[in-house]
């Protein structure tokens, strides 16, 4: 893994921040569904999210990794915790948290593997050899300009976001029409 | 509890305007939390238990007793001089009101009457101990809401009363300033000279305390609105003192049965419009500026003579019963004696006000929040010593 | 019924005399004898005393407008009195409900000061029950007392006053009066598993005091 | 090895990015002990000052003045019997003052002491402090629900929410001031700490002059949420004393305790950092596009010095002023000795301005430089220390529902309002 061609400063120990992020999350994801108790699935969740964010900073992604964290970290985890210290713990941990219907899942978990791996053996050749020296200061930028166009362009991906964006407006409302008996 | 506050809401209170919340529409387990009895704000050791959905207060359950001495009964195997410091220890922090109202009842059950100069030197004393016991009150009711520094500067300032009490008594706290038929000492040297200071010292400080809570937006909102009650719910409940007044009923003993020599002091009785918190804080706070003036009345006219009525050396009342109440700082204080003609009284019964108000706190924060409890434990100004006697 | 309580009422010094002079009598007999000795010892040189002054002033007959109307109402069961310028009834117990609802109702007694008991073992009618009443728009006070006996229930006033609630949990916490209709009558100041009830002229303070170290500490006396 | 830390000394880049790993480390380790010295020291004027506004003396008993209170204070939590409920989820009660804690301390990598006295100048240095700072509301949630207690349990509650809220105004105030770091000849605004500050050099103002009054109502905005960010009065109310007891932490005591309240203070000084930072310059003097040239850089690189010799000059004039009893005796020596130090300092301090007031590369000269940019730093994040202890000797506390209410209705709004209308008058100008 030791193929990050890097224009400024020499990374440390690649190899060993790589395999120990991903056997963070890895192990830490795994945590999240045996853990019989929801706050120590949530928890779980919450390394894993911050190992990708690492991965991330590894591919010199450093503004999703900065997103991830914000996001998912600090900011949906909370309100994950927030609302699962309200269940009752004692009950839940109690109840079987592999129900009957595992064979499909672990189906569905098998089907997925296979379509990654296939992918990843047909689609060798698409995946770059080795990383691409990014420009760590654009990053950024070009985030912003794949995601709001650049020079009075659209970027590529402007009509998703807006639509991601009204879509999340209405969860929104949902949200207060369905917390709120009167506006 | 549940029977009791539904036995509340429905039916047997119904003139009370009881509203109960409205049900969570989400479904929510119910927190109990229990408050106290070792809690920063519950004033002692007062457990109220809390029926909470999420932070709103569905109900709340009041446990007291754990400051309980049996004052009543140990009246019954003292005699009646024996007593008196005794009364001390129910509202501590207005030890002086408590040793008035015995003191009158039993001069009443004699039916003998304190000497003027008495009389003017217990207004005196009274009127200084009613700031102490508010200054106490502001203190802790802002240090309840958050604010710290309040609390620092009243007790900088009852300092000066508990000076002049020492000075009398050679007691701060527990006074036992009067005797039955009239006062334990005569005024020091300079007493007067003293709570002339104070009459000039207080008023800034007053002026103080309200440049930094009254128009403070913080303690506005804290306490606008927050722990309203009617005076037609105060007078189903029984509530007296400032909280009855700040809700608009102008009821005041001093004015309404005068006892001591109040009926020849000018003075006014604040009223509030709304019965909340805040009302309840500025009727206190007028209250002191009041009481200035009574003291500054009283200690400019106190008369010469005797200290001590004609009361006999043993104090055997004849048979008979009597209720005499005075206006302590926190509301009606009443004594109501039996005796059968020993010296010894049969029975005394105590009718404290914070007992009695401290009812008033489960309608007061119905619907309200956690942090509303604490502000309205404060604004109802209870002293555990007197709720469990 | 007015006959048989209105020598009762205004105690006369002999029905007095009698609850003072019960009591080292009933102290002795729950506690140790040798420790106890000092606390009844002034009731008893007292006593010798008591009846020799039976001066001073007397109830008098009350009247009023209030006071003929109910008489009118209700016959003999009231006796109206005045002691030292403070007016009181004295109601037989099957009128209580209805003339404190008449007097808050009617009277504009809107106020119940307070509610208490008075203890006479040597009655047979052994509690007074005393309701202070207040009128805010006649700013006149009223005492209406009642007799029950020992283990007689009488009827709650919380639905009439309110604040009647934790007053009269506190009689019965302390005299053992059960109080009918009272939405949660129990014990208010002292724990749920108190024995007996405080003030009651009976109650062997010695005694209890003996039988708590005893169980809990673990020593003969606490004394 | 000395001549190599020398040489960092001057370089212009901070230890992070400078291709040498251990002087990261060793500057990690000066900022993680300068950080907790700070934090003992703000204690003990925490409580020195507040206790001032209050009439009353403070701590006078461990040393001279109370100075040696902090130390009496570690010591006594140390040895504290580490209590864990016995109900409570053992692993996360253990983990989660930690969190807190690492949170706390991990913002330091980001903040510019000084052009290159910092860590790292990560290129998403605003962001990334903006995403671990929100990660500490994880240590107070899970030691409110590890604890099993119901006041802890509504103190996480009330925390979460509250810091949710206030991050969302919190994060808009920053976007208003990143947008200003835009307005230069590329057009493109900067993330980077460093880059922040060096556009406010550029563009010659502090970005809370700027657009006025729109950069001051965002440093409003800002210097509000940051007091509820870390949980302070009058925000303070998963703390609330008076209602829950001690809220999230009741259930703590010794040393897991004081880690939560190392926490705390590290996250005060890390907000009052990043507030110093976007707003008020950073490590920059006053003026230093208008009062140039040596002279001004002299007269300026004095000031450490004199700050030092008028703390010393406070701390003899105590000893002068101190009872001339036997019993105050050790006291007196220690003040005096205390005094001797902070002269010393002073007078090195001085030293070193006037060694390096000729060549900007010598030694001396790079020594000169770092202080006065640190010192600078140091003294407006000190400006905000002592306004929270002001805050929490004056206010009230809110309501949870106000606090909402003041979070979601007014700032939110007024924070949207300033970001519009900086970009349409930055695009206007531009």
């Amino acid at each position: 893994m030791n193929s990050v061609v890097n224009t400024g400063a020499a990374p440390v120990a690649t190899p060993f921040f790589f395999y120990f992020l991903a056997g963070a999350a890895i192990v830490s994801g795994l945590l999240v569904i045996t853990r019989r108790n929801a706050v120590h699935s949530a928890l779980s969740l919450i390394v894993t999210l911050l190992s990708v964010a690492g991965l991330y900073l590894m591919l010199y992604a450093p503004f999703v990794a900065g997103v991830q964290i914000i996001v998912y970290a600090g900011g949906i985890m909370v309100l994950f915790l927030f609302v699962i210290m309200l269940v009752n713990i004692e009950r839940s941990a109690k109840d079987r948290q592999f129900n009957r219907i595992w064979p499909v899942g672990l189906a569905a978990a098998c089907a997925l593997l296979s379509l990654f791996v296939s992918a990843f053996v047909k689609g060798r050749n698409l995946f770059p050899d080795r990383l691409v020296a990014l420009q760590e200061s654009s990053n950024t930028q070009q985030i912003a300009a794949m995601l709001y166009g650049e020079a009075g362009r659209m970027g590529p991906y402007t009509f998703a976001f807006e639509i991601a964006s009204l879509l999340l407006l209405v969860a929104i409302l949902g949200a207060v029409i369905m917390t709120k008996k009167k506006i | 509890m549940k029977d009791s506050m539904d036995e509340l809401s429905n039916g047997a209170v119904s003139h009370l305007d009881l509203e109960t919340p409205e049900k969570p529409y989400l479904d929510a387990n119910e927190l109990i939390i229990n408050m106290g009895p070792q809690h920063p704000a519950t004033h002692g050791v007062l457990r109220v238990i809390l029926k909470l959905d999420g932070e709103k207060v569905l109900g709340t359950e009041c446990v007291i007793g754990y400051l309980h001495r049996g004052v009543e009964k140990i009246a019954e195997n003292r005699t009646y001089t024996m007593f008196n410091p005794y009364v001390d220890r129910m509202d501590y922090v207005a030890a002086v009101s408590n040793g008035l109202g015995y003191c009158e009842a039993v001069e009443k059950l004699l039916n003998v009457e304190a000497p003027p100069r008495a009389q003017y030197i217990r207004v005196v004393l009274t009127e200084l101990n009613r700031i102490a016991s508010h200054q106490l009150w502001l203190g802790t009711h802002a240090l309840d809401i958050g604010a710290m520094t309040p609390l620092f500067y009243t007790f900088r300032d009852r300092e000066e009363i508990l000076k002049i009490f020492e000075r009398y008594c050679g007691a701060r706290l527990t006074t036992h300033a009067f005797r039955i038929g009239g006062c334990q000492y005569e005024t020091y040297a300079g007493f007067e000279k003293d709570v002339k200071n104070f009459l000039a010292f207080f008023p800034p400080k007053i002026d103080e305390y309200e440049a930094l809570l009254t128009s403070n937006r913080i303690w506005l909102e804290r306490t606008k609105n927050v722990g309203v009650i009617s005076g037609k719910d105060c007078i189903a409940l029984g509530v007296t003192g400032p909280v009855l007044r700040a809700s608009g009923v102008k009821w005041d003993l001093r004015k309404a049965q005068p006892y001591a020599a109040y009926s020849k002091f000018d003075f006014e009785i604040p009223v509030g419009e709304n019965g909340d918190t805040y009302d309840r804080y500025m009727v206190r706070m007028i209250e002191m500026r009041q009481s200035l003036r009574i003291i500054e009345q009283a200690v400019n006219g106190i008369p010469e003579g005797p200290i001590m009525g004609k009361v006999p050396k043993v104090i055997k009342p004849p048979v008979g019963e009597i209720y005499h109440s005075i206006e302590a700082p926190k509301g009606e204080l009443g004594y109501f004696i039996v005796s059968d003609g020993s010296t010894q009284p049969y029975r005394v019964r105590v009718r404290p006000p914070s007992f009695v108000n401290l009812q008033a706190l489960d309608i007061m924060v119905r619907g309200m929040l956690v942090a509303d409890v604490v502000a309205v434990i404060g604004t109802l100004d209870i002293v555990l010593g007197e709720v469990d006697r | 019924m007015a006959e048989e309580s209105k020598p009762l009422v205004p105690p006369t010094p002999e029905g007095e005399k009698k609850p003072a002079a019960e009591k080292p009598a009933a102290a002795p007999a729950t506690a140790s004898p040798a420790a106890p000795a000092k606390p009844p010892a002034p009731p008893a040189t007292a006593k010798p005393a008591a009846p020799a002054k039976p001066t001073g002033p007397v109830p008098l007959p009350w009247t009023s407008p209030l006071v003929e109307k109910y008489r009118r109402q209700y016959g003999s069961g009231i006796d109206a009195l005045t002691y030292l310028g403070q007016n009181y009834l004295n109601v037989d117990r099957s009128l209580i409900p209805d003339i404190l609802r008449l007097l808050r109702d009617e009277e504009q007694f809107d106020y119940c000061v307070d509610i208490t008991a008075v203890h006479y073992p040597k009655r047979e009618r052994q509690f007074d029950v005393v309701w202070i009443l207040y009128s805010f728009p006649r700013n006149e006070r009223l005492r209406v007392k009642t007799q029950i006996a020992d283990g007689a229930s009488i009827p709650s006033v919380v639905s009439i006053w309110p604040t009647a609630n934790w007053l009269e949990r506190e009689v019965y916490d302390m005299f053992g009066i059960q109080f009918d209709g009272h939405p949660d009558l129990k014990r208010i100041l002292l724990p749920d598993g108190w024995k007996g009830h405080p003030l009651r002229k009976d109650y062997g303070i010695l005694q209890q005091d003996k039988e708590w170290v005893q169980v809990n500490l673990g020593i003969e006396s606490g004394q | 090895m000395l001549n190599a830390f020398m040489s960092y000394l001057g370089s212009t880049v901070p230890p992070g990015n400078a291709d040498n790993q251990l002087w990261a480390l060793i500057y990690v380790l000066i900022i993680f002990a300068g950080v907790s010295l700070a934090v003992v020291a703000m204690n003990w004027i925490e409580r020195k000052a507040l206790a001032h506004f209050q009439i009353r003396l403070g701590p006078m008993r461990v040393g001279p003045h109370g100075l040696l209170q902090p130390i009496a204070d570690a010591l006594k939590l140390m040895l504290k019997e580490d209590i864990i409920p016995a109900q409570a989820d053992a692993v996360v009660f253990w983990v989660a003052p930690l969190i807190g804690l690492l949170a706390a301390f991990t913002v330091y990598t980001v903040i510019p002491f000084g052009p290159s006295q910092a860590v790292s100048d990560m290129n998403i240095g605003i962001l990334f402090m903006l995403g671990v700072s929100s990660l500490g509301v994880l240590g107070i949630i899970t030691a409110g629900w590890a604890s099993n207690s119901h006041y802890p349990l509504i103190g996480a509650l009330r925390s979460s929410a509250q810091m949710v809220s206030y991050e969302v105004a919190m994060g808009l105030a920053i976007v208003s001031a990143l947008l200003m770091t835009s307005l230069n000849r590329t057009g493109t605004g900067t993330l980077s700490m460093i880059g922040i500050v060096e556009a406010q050099q550029q563009q010659g103002v502090w970005f809370i002059f700027k657009f006025f009054p729109l950069g001051l109502i965002a440093f409003v905005i800002f210097a509000i949420a940051m007091i509820a960010e870390t949980n302070r009065a009058p925000f303070d109310l998963p703390e609330a004393e008076s209602e829950l007891t001690a809220g999230f932490h009741t259930e703590y005591s010794g040393l897991r305790w004081s880690l939560f309240m190392l926490g705390e203070y590290a996250a005060m000084i890390a907000v009052s950092s990043i507030a110093v930072t976007l707003w008020l310059g950073g490590w920059m003097r006053p003026f230093p596009n208008l009062l140039t040239g040596s002279a001004w850089d002299f007269i300026f690189s004095l000031f450490p010095g004199l700050t030092f010799a008028g703390l010393a000059a406070i701390a003899f004039i105590g000893t002068a002023r101190m009872p001339a009893q036997a019993y105050f005796r050790i006291q007196r020596i220690g003040l005096a000795v205390f005094a001797a130090l902070l002269g010393l300092i002073a007078l090195l301090l001085l030293a070193i301005a006037v060694a390096g007031r000729t060549n900007d590369a010598s030694i001396a000269g790079r020594f000169r430089e770092g202080i006065d940019y640190v010192y600078w730093f140091v003294l407006k994040v000190a400006v905000f220390m002592y306004l929270f202890i002001w805050y929490r000797a004056t206010w009230p506390r809110y309501r949870f529902d106000q606090l909402m209410r003041v979070g979601w209705k007014v700032m939110l709004p007024i924070s949207l309002g300033v970001l519009i209308l900086t970009a349409i008058v930055g695009v206007l100008i531009s």
